[in-house]
């Protein structure tokens, strides 16, 4: 029997085209068992939804690299919250000020990675709150 | 149990064909999953399939399948039709996880609603991949697709199947692999109404596309049934709108071979086909769940092995055996 | 507005130069423009360079150098009262320090007892741990394995007492003496040169660092009981050739004065180890630090007849340059501080201290002695600078200077034999002169700004305290009170006859000439305090005084 | 364990210290057997790591070919090298503003840097711009932005670095040119450079902007203009460094950079240049990663392998020529939120380790990097260390410091050797251009930077902070964080429009006429953009344009259509 796979989106969102970290995480994310459905540079909040429902994703993963986390974490948030994608999981990776951290989490961001963060703690986060999430 | 809970399967298939996004997904999720709950769903969804274009495209990796479907899906939505897009690619045989690239060059629709695109690892499934994607076929047409593609990786037995999923299937190569094609020739008889020479613009394309033509002309007979394969050349990529070639002909090619299925009445040999072909996998893996259920706790199958090993019987009267008692024949 | 601070020098619109004006390093010599191998020729490798580990050691004291086992990152973890002291410690060890610097408070260094009238306000100062009895040791070191946690004791005039109470508390613990590892400064000779801080005059001083000397040198071969130290005669204004010549001097002094009381050098010179400062000058530091090891083997191999290749062996303990840091925009100490450490541990030192990037304005605290650490960790374990021993070694530059470094501390050494040694150098002023000529001309060639400091005489900020985001420590006043009353406390509690006869016994062996440690250590025992130790000695041996020279 | 343990004094158990963790820690090897790259070090080099060296021929003295030891005689003798600090923030006058501050902080060069919605060729009023102009430099959208940006800078004393890397920098280029002729300036009077190296900016998330063909295009067309018309300016950094940033190593770093330098070379000899007319201005941006000798190593190995291509593979005859000019920017990827002021560390030796393989110009990093754009006490730190090296420091007395090292020399040897290698893998992809149209380079990068993951993941690199030495993270940045005001956004777009409304169409539409038959006719497209540029069209205006011609969609974002067609 196979088991149950994790599902996770991986994207870029607005101009920045730094997608290296996002790339490596995908691909460990995969040799961690799960399948990462990688959307790539230039979506919009909108477009990375639309990814999360069609693929009935558990986890999105959405990568910053230039200060534009606060303009975009909202409009996930709120693409999110309009369509009643509650059961999943948001975490954003990249490169923020600390400050900045709690702010994302109020706005409804369920974790946040900086970088220079181990992959293992990464996927041990994931993995756990998926199925906290479900159950 | 990994996945969300649910609402009942009616209340889910009632939405399904309104067309709702969410129902589809967590159900091709339960399908994907194997779940037991999918058998009464498909109960559900089945009556309400068999309505679409189904498309198969296969072809090993670089031989731009993903932006041609990109191009196809642009022609199609021109055409007003609703698209699904199954795009499965193989999940790694150690870890289980999947790199699923593919949505990345269907940005154009990212948008769009009218279509439906769901990304799939090959993973380990039981009844093989096949069963799996019929299924999820068959819910894309329940939920108002009239175009829906099919993409898988290679041209091993198990892609071939999953092509099979399709009425129209179609073999993506391009220049430049020489020694896949020499391969591929093998199985083009079996698997493709159409060959796509991709990446038309290389060098070594048109040497391609003769030694391809030549291979049909010689290496195939016309099949009984009158439809002998064609080849027909495209370049998918490129930024360049005037660089992208040769879709209005492949779409025009397979329009062709669709009519060519219902005028001869092919259609409803092919479905018979494919019928049959999904009631064997089907047999063949319920047959093995039931047998194995019934085993599990007994000890019986350890008994059975080390018979075996010690030589006391063999594996063909074990199965008789087996058989006789579970199917009592 | 481009210009709105006239105070800038125009290095905005700088035009090349053809680079012939003379540039000197910090030692004044003469650098040209470039070195090539024409600068090394007759250059014997084998002979003037050797391999790491081996004679004349120039590429390092060990073999493998750090791919061995790396320095020892050993930071200060003083705090005026003893417990925060011992917790301090014990917090630098949590975080990944190797080493341990213990330094004193004014009056444990003037010799006297926190509460000696005056004394008062000076207790726990200057980031020191006060030491009056073997009280405050006991707490100091507690909880902390002896044996393996090497603590260097930074105490000079007062290092013989501070040794026996380090015994004595060993002794309570069952940690026997061939056990215990650790190093004391004791370096009394640099005190005259620099560092002012003795009660005695220099020969019964020297006295008592040679009875601690050959008293580890039976019991406690794990120790250290000397560092010999530049670092006080560089900050005290001398240039990096006289910290050199210096140091080696009075190490050799050593030498001599062991040889004199009839020692057999391969017993102690092996334990004989060192203590230098890292200079701005990243390339001369390292020079520097070559140069004394090439020196100090061939002395002690050729001059005082060493055997043992430990006694050849030139091991040192570094610190970077407390005196070029800035109270102006602090955080560009921890890019001085950087360099500097990159060059001690491009020089080969076995052990280095990081000062915190705040020191000019405060003690350490917790978040700048933390990243004064991280530092070490950083050029140990990312820039890959430890993965091959002495990779300057032939470097044209690097090769040419250690030679010249070489040939000028020999003169060095010349003149001061020639003064009749160290000990009449001292009396007659010698090194404290060439030294307070160096720091004049230093001062001068900062005011006239051919030495720039940056944010001291050019890139000076107007809007200076806002942009520093800097806590300070303060005293706390009531540790003071706290501790001058737990003394009474002690005094009142012991028998006060037993320690009249203690202290009357040192005075005795002063004016002998048996070893002075073993009284020493029965006396803390007793509990003499440190003061009263020294008063005892004091008796015999005066107070010395020194003209003042400029 | 120990007699300490057993025996205690006074417990103070605050702090509890487990002491085997200590004895390991103080019997730890560091764990650098290895370079970064990944090179086996070996315990000691000595002179038979040497022998055989031809002193004259392989290493040479500084200012000799093959320039291994530096380029110029004397070194920073001679003059330091130039202080760099890049800005680049919300509009064309903040960005202004905060060039003056570095100025009075004696910077010595000026290096502004353009947002990702400039350098995607896109105007503020963008759809997709409008959530990020200014966010991580400045857009520049017309004549005006740029005058503003200029300010009173006396252009003809400063070196400006434009940093433009995309096919933008051809409007960047005309831009700058249109300002200076309309200050009086005699442009060939120009000191500066521009990074304008579209080619590599595929890699850093820019590939709608720069497709192969137009960016060879327009890169040497910027190249080509500037060899004929500003003798003082240096019209390319082929920057290795954003490859290196990827995770490659050292020597990939080196010899991919060479490929794409070579892309630009032979079109500039393909339109009819000599080498000798052109190569003089080449420069390069190279990375200073955390290896500190491996860098000095890398840089040494470059002088020397591109002193010897130019002369051998171009037939260079002029030195200069055969020179490698290049800066260096520490390395960012190198930089993390944990502990930022340990960064200080980082980039300070970093910056040493460029010093000492002898660099034309440096910028250093800021701090505060991994969380936030440089604040302007991150900008004053990273210039600070630059000083703190030039005059405290004294390693700026000789050239070349390190030369003769038997361990320097040896990696020096390895890294060339390796570069030269990676060279041969990129020659027998068919070239640059081919490697990049197979997607053979992506390829490379994917699996080094999964590569540099691992290794830090399983702990074969350490990072103090990281995978070492953590600790609880900061609640707050230590000295503060840098934030964009969406007011300069609204106000950039709204010029942007205002602009649109009130220029002379005619005269635009002629201009912008002109420049289309120029690209049809194959011509240098500069010339006709720097016209449309006084008639104020837009940067979009300028590149799709050309864009079209090339049968590109006029917007890389394909939402916007050209208002001219």
């Amino acid at each position: 029997m196979h088991k149950e796979k994790i599902k996770v989106i991986v994207s870029k969102v607005g101009l920045d085209g730094h997608d290296r970290g996002a790339k490596v995480v995908a691909s460990l994310l995969k040799e961690a068992g799960m399948e990462v459905v990688y959307l790539g540079m230039y979506q919009s909040p909108e477009g990375i939804i639309k990814a999360a429902i069609d693929e009935d994703a558990d986890v999105i993963g959405v990568s910053y690299l230039s200060g534009e986390h606060l303009v975009y974490t909202p409009k996930i948030v709120e693409a999110i919250r309009s369509n009643g994608l509650d059961d999943v999981l948001l975490v954003v990776g990249g490169s923020f000020p600390p400050e900045d951290i709690p702010l994302m989490k109020e706005m409804g961001v369920d974790e946040v990675f900086r970088g220079g963060s181990l992959t293992k703690t990464i996927i041990d986060y994931i993995t756990s709150s998926v199925r906290e999430k479900n159950h | 149990m990994l996945k969300k809970r649910l609402s009942s399967p009616s209340e889910m298939v009632e939405r399904l064909l309104a067309g709702d996004r969410r129902a589809a997904a967590r159900m091709i999720t339960l399908v994907e999953d194997g779940a037991e709950a999918s058998n009464s769903l498909m109960k559900l969804v089945y009556p309400h399939s068999g309505r679409s274009v189904v498309i198969g495209i296969t072809g090993s990796g670089g031989s731009g399948k993903s932006s041609l479907i990109n191009h196809l899906v642009r022609k199609f939505r021109e055409q007003e039709k609703r698209v699904g897009v199954v795009a499965v690619d193989p999940s790694s045989p150690f870890t289980g996880g999947a790199l699923l690239g593919d949505r990345i060059r269907f940005q154009a629709h990212s948008m769009d609603d009218g279509v439906y695109i769901r990304s799939m690892g090959s993973r380990g499934y039981l009844g093989g991949l096949a069963r799996a994607t019929r299924d999820v076929v068959r819910i894309m047409e329940a939920m108002g697709n009239d175009v829906i593609i099919v993409e898988t990786l290679g041209a091993g037995q198990d892609e071939v199947d999953v092509i099979h999923v399709a009425q129209t299937c179609l073999l993506v190569l391009s220049p430049g692999m020489g020694d896949d094609i020499q391969a591929m020739k093998a199985g083009i008889m079996e698997i493709a109404d159409l060959i796509v020479l991709n990446k038309a613009d290389l060098d070594g394309a048109n040497f391609c596309l003769r030694s391809l033509e030549a291979t049909i002309h010689y290496g195939l007979e016309e099949s009984e049934d009158g439809w002998k394969p064609r080849v027909i050349p495209t370049v998918a990529a490129g930024a360049r709108s005037e660089d992208v070639q040769g879709i209005d002909e492949l779409v025009e090619a397979i329009e062709a071979h669709q009519s060519y299925l219902h005028e001869s009445r092919t259609i409803e040999e092919v479905q018979a086909k494919r019928i049959e072909q999904e009631l064997g996998l089907v047999f063949k893996d319920e047959l093995q769940k039931v047998i194995f259920r019934g085993l599990r706790g007994t000890g019986k199958k350890r008994k059975y092995i080390q018979a075996i090993l010690a030589g006391r019987t063999n594996p063909y009267s074990v199965v008789e055996d087996v058989l006789r008692a579970f199917l009592k024949v | 507005m481009l210009q709105k601070n006239p105070e800038q020098p125009s290095f905005m619109f700088q035009e090349p130069t053809d680079g012939s004006a003379p540039v000197q390093n910090l030692s004044g010599f003469e650098i040209k423009p470039e070195y090539g191998p024409e600068d090394l020729a007759g250059f014997d490798v084998e002979a003037d360079l050797g391999r790491p580990g081996g004679y004349p050691y120039v590429r390092g004291a060990h073999r493998t150098m750090y791919r061995g086992r790396p320095w020892t990152i050993r930071q200060l973890g003083s705090l005026g009262p003893p417990q925060e002291a011992n917790k301090r410690i014990r917090q630098l060890v949590d975080m990944g320090a190797t080493g341990i610097s213990l330094c004193l408070d004014m009056p444990t260094i003037m010799g006297r007892d926190s509460d000696d009238p005056l004394c008062e306000g000076e207790v726990g100062s200057c980031g020191g741990v006060a030491i009056d009895s073997i009280q405050d040791m006991r707490e100091l070191l507690a909880e902390i394995p002896l044996d393996e946690i090497s603590v260097n004791f930074v105490s000079n005039s007062q290092s013989s007492i501070i040794l026996a109470m380090f015994c004595a508390v060993a002794e309570e613990r069952g940690v026997s003496r061939d056990k215990l590892t650790g190093t004391m400064q004791n370096d009394i000779l640099k005190e005259y040169e620099a560092q002012k801080s003795y009660y005695f005059p220099p020969r019964p001083s020297l006295r008592l660092t040679m009875d601690t000397i050959a008293f580890c040198a039976e019991n406690l071969p794990r120790f250290n009981p000397i560092s010999i130290s530049g670092y006080h005669i560089a900050s005290a204004g001398a240039t990096p050739i006289q910290e050199l010549a210096f140091t080696l001097a009075n190490g050799f002094t050593y030498v001599e004065e062991g040889i004199k009381v009839g020692l057999d050098v391969d017993i102690f010179a092996p334990r004989l180890s060192f203590f230098f400062k890292v200079h701005n000058d990243f390339f001369e530091n390292v020079a520097k630090f070559r140069a004394a090891r090439r020196i100090w083997a061939r002395m002690m191999r050729e001059k005082y007849g060493a055997k043992d290749p430990r006694s050849w062996r030139f091991r040192v303990h570094t610190q970077t340059s407390g005196s070029s840091l800035t109270a102006q925009q602090p955080e560009n100490n921890i890019i001085r501080t950087t360099i500097q450490a990159l060059s001690a541990v491009l020089a080969g030192t076995q052990s280095l201290h990081t000062n915190s990037f705040n020191e000019a304005l405060s003690i350490p605290t917790p978040r700048s002695e933390k990243l004064a650490l991280r530092t070490q960790q950083i050029i140990a374990f990312e820039s890959g600078a430890a993965g091959t021993a002495d990779p300057l070694a032939g470097s044209y530059y690097v090769e040419s200077l250690t030679n010249r470094m070489e040939a000028e501390c020999l003169k060095y050494l010349k003149t001061i034999e020639d003064l009749g040694g160290v000990i009449q150098a001292i009396e007659n002023g010698f090194f404290q002169r060439e030294i307070s000529e160096a720091a004049f001309r230093y001062q001068q060639s900062v005011e006239k700004k051919e030495r720039i400091i940056v944010g001291v005489n050019a890139f000076t900020d107007e809007d200076e305290d806002e942009d520093t985001d800097i806590e300070l420590r303060e005293n706390d006043s009531e540790f003071e009170q706290q501790k001058v009353a737990a003394l009474k406390e002690f005094k009142r509690n012991r028998d006060q006859v037993l320690v009249e006869s203690h202290m009357d016994r040192i005075t005795q062996i002063c004016q002998g000439q048996a070893n002075i440690m073993p009284s020493l250590i029965s006396a803390v025992k007793a509990g003499v305090t440190l003061g009263e130790a020294i008063a005892a000695m004091r008796r015999v041996f005066g107070q010395y005084q020194e003209e003042a020279i400029f | 364990m120990s007699q300490g343990q057993s025996k205690r004094g006074t417990p103070d158990t605050s702090c509890e210290v487990n002491w085997d963790d200590y004895l390991k820690a103080y019997y730890e090897k560091p764990q650098s057997g290895r370079t970064w790259s990944g090179y086996e070090l070996k315990e000691i080099y000595n002179p038979k790591d040497r022998v055989g060296e031809n002193y004259t021929q392989d290493v040479g003295d500084a200012g000799a070919y093959p320039f291994t030891r530096g380029i110029h005689r004397n070194m920073f003798r001679g003059r330091f090298w130039t202080r760099r600090e890049v800005v680049g923030i919300g509009s064309p006058a903040d960005t202004h503003e905060r060039a003056a501050f570095c100025f009075e902080q004696g910077g010595t060069g000026l290096n502004t840097i353009a947002d990702v919605t400039y350098e995607m060729g896109l105007d503020p009023d963008h759809p997709w711009a409008q959530h990020e102009v200014g966010l991580t430099g400045v857009n520049i959208s017309s004549i005006k932005d740029m005058e503003i940006l200029v300010g009173d800078i006396p252009l003809d004393k400063v070196s400006w670095s434009l940093i433009t890397a995309s096919t933008a920098a051809a409007a960047t280029m005309a831009q700058y040119v249109a300002v200076a002729q309309q200050k009086g300036y005699d442009i060939t009077s120009l000191r500066g450079s521009i990074q304008n190296d579209p080619v590599h900016f595929r890699y850093c998330g820019f590939r709608p902007a720069c497709p192969l063909d137009l960016s060879i295009k327009l890169g040497c067309d910027v190249m080509e203009f500037c060899t004929r018309n500003m003798p003082k300016w240096y019209y390319t950094t082929v920057n290795m460094y954003d490859l290196r940033e990827q995770g490659i190593t050292a020597p990939q770093e080196v010899g991919f950079g060479f490929g794409i330098a070579m892309c630009y070379i032979d079109e500039l000899i393909r339109r009819g240049l000599d080498i000798d007319e052109f190569a003089p201005r080449f420069t390069f941006y190279v990375s200073c990663h955390v290896d500190f000798f491996e860098e000095i190593a890398k840089i040494r190995a470059a002088r020397r392998m591109w002193a010897r291509m130019l002369k051998e593979k171009y037939g260079a005859k002029d030195p200069r020529s055969m020179q490698f000019h290049f800066a260096v920017h520490t390395a960012g990827c190198s930089l993390i939120p944990q502990q930022p002021l340990n960064n200080i560390v980082r980039i300070a030796y970093q910056a040493l380790s460029a010093v000492l393989g002898g660099v034309q110009s440096l910028h250093c990093c800021s701090y505060d990097e991994p969380m936030c754009l440089p604040t302007e006490k991150g900008h004053l730190q990273a210039l600070r260390t630059q000083q703190i090296l030039a005059y405290e420091t004294g390693v700026t007395n000789a050239a070349d410091p390190l030369g003769g090292s038997y361990f320097v020399e040896t990696l020096t040897d390895k890294i060339e050797e390796e570069a030269v290698r990676v060279m041969k893998q990129v020659e027998d992809q068919g070239g640059m251009e081919e490697a990049i149209r197979t997607e053979w380079l992506d390829r490379q990068f994917e699996a080094e930077a999964i590569k540099r993951q691992k290794e830090v993941d399983n702990g074969e690199k350490l990072i103090v902070g990281v995978n070492i030495f953590d600790a609880d993270p900061e609640k707050t940045t230590p000295l503060g964080v840098q934030r964009i005001g969406e007011k300069s956004a609204r106000e950039q777009i709204q010029q942007c429009l205002e602009l649109k409304n009130t220029r002379n169409i005619a005269r635009l539409k002629d201009a912008i006429e002109r420049l289309r038959e120029d690209v049809a006719a194959g011509k240098n497209t500069i010339p006709a953009m720097i016209k449309a540029t006084h008639a104020f069209a837009t940067t979009s205006e300028l590149l799709g344009t050309v864009r079209q011609v090339y049968g590109y969609p006029y917007d890389p974002m394909q939402i916007v259509q050209s208002p001219f067609s």
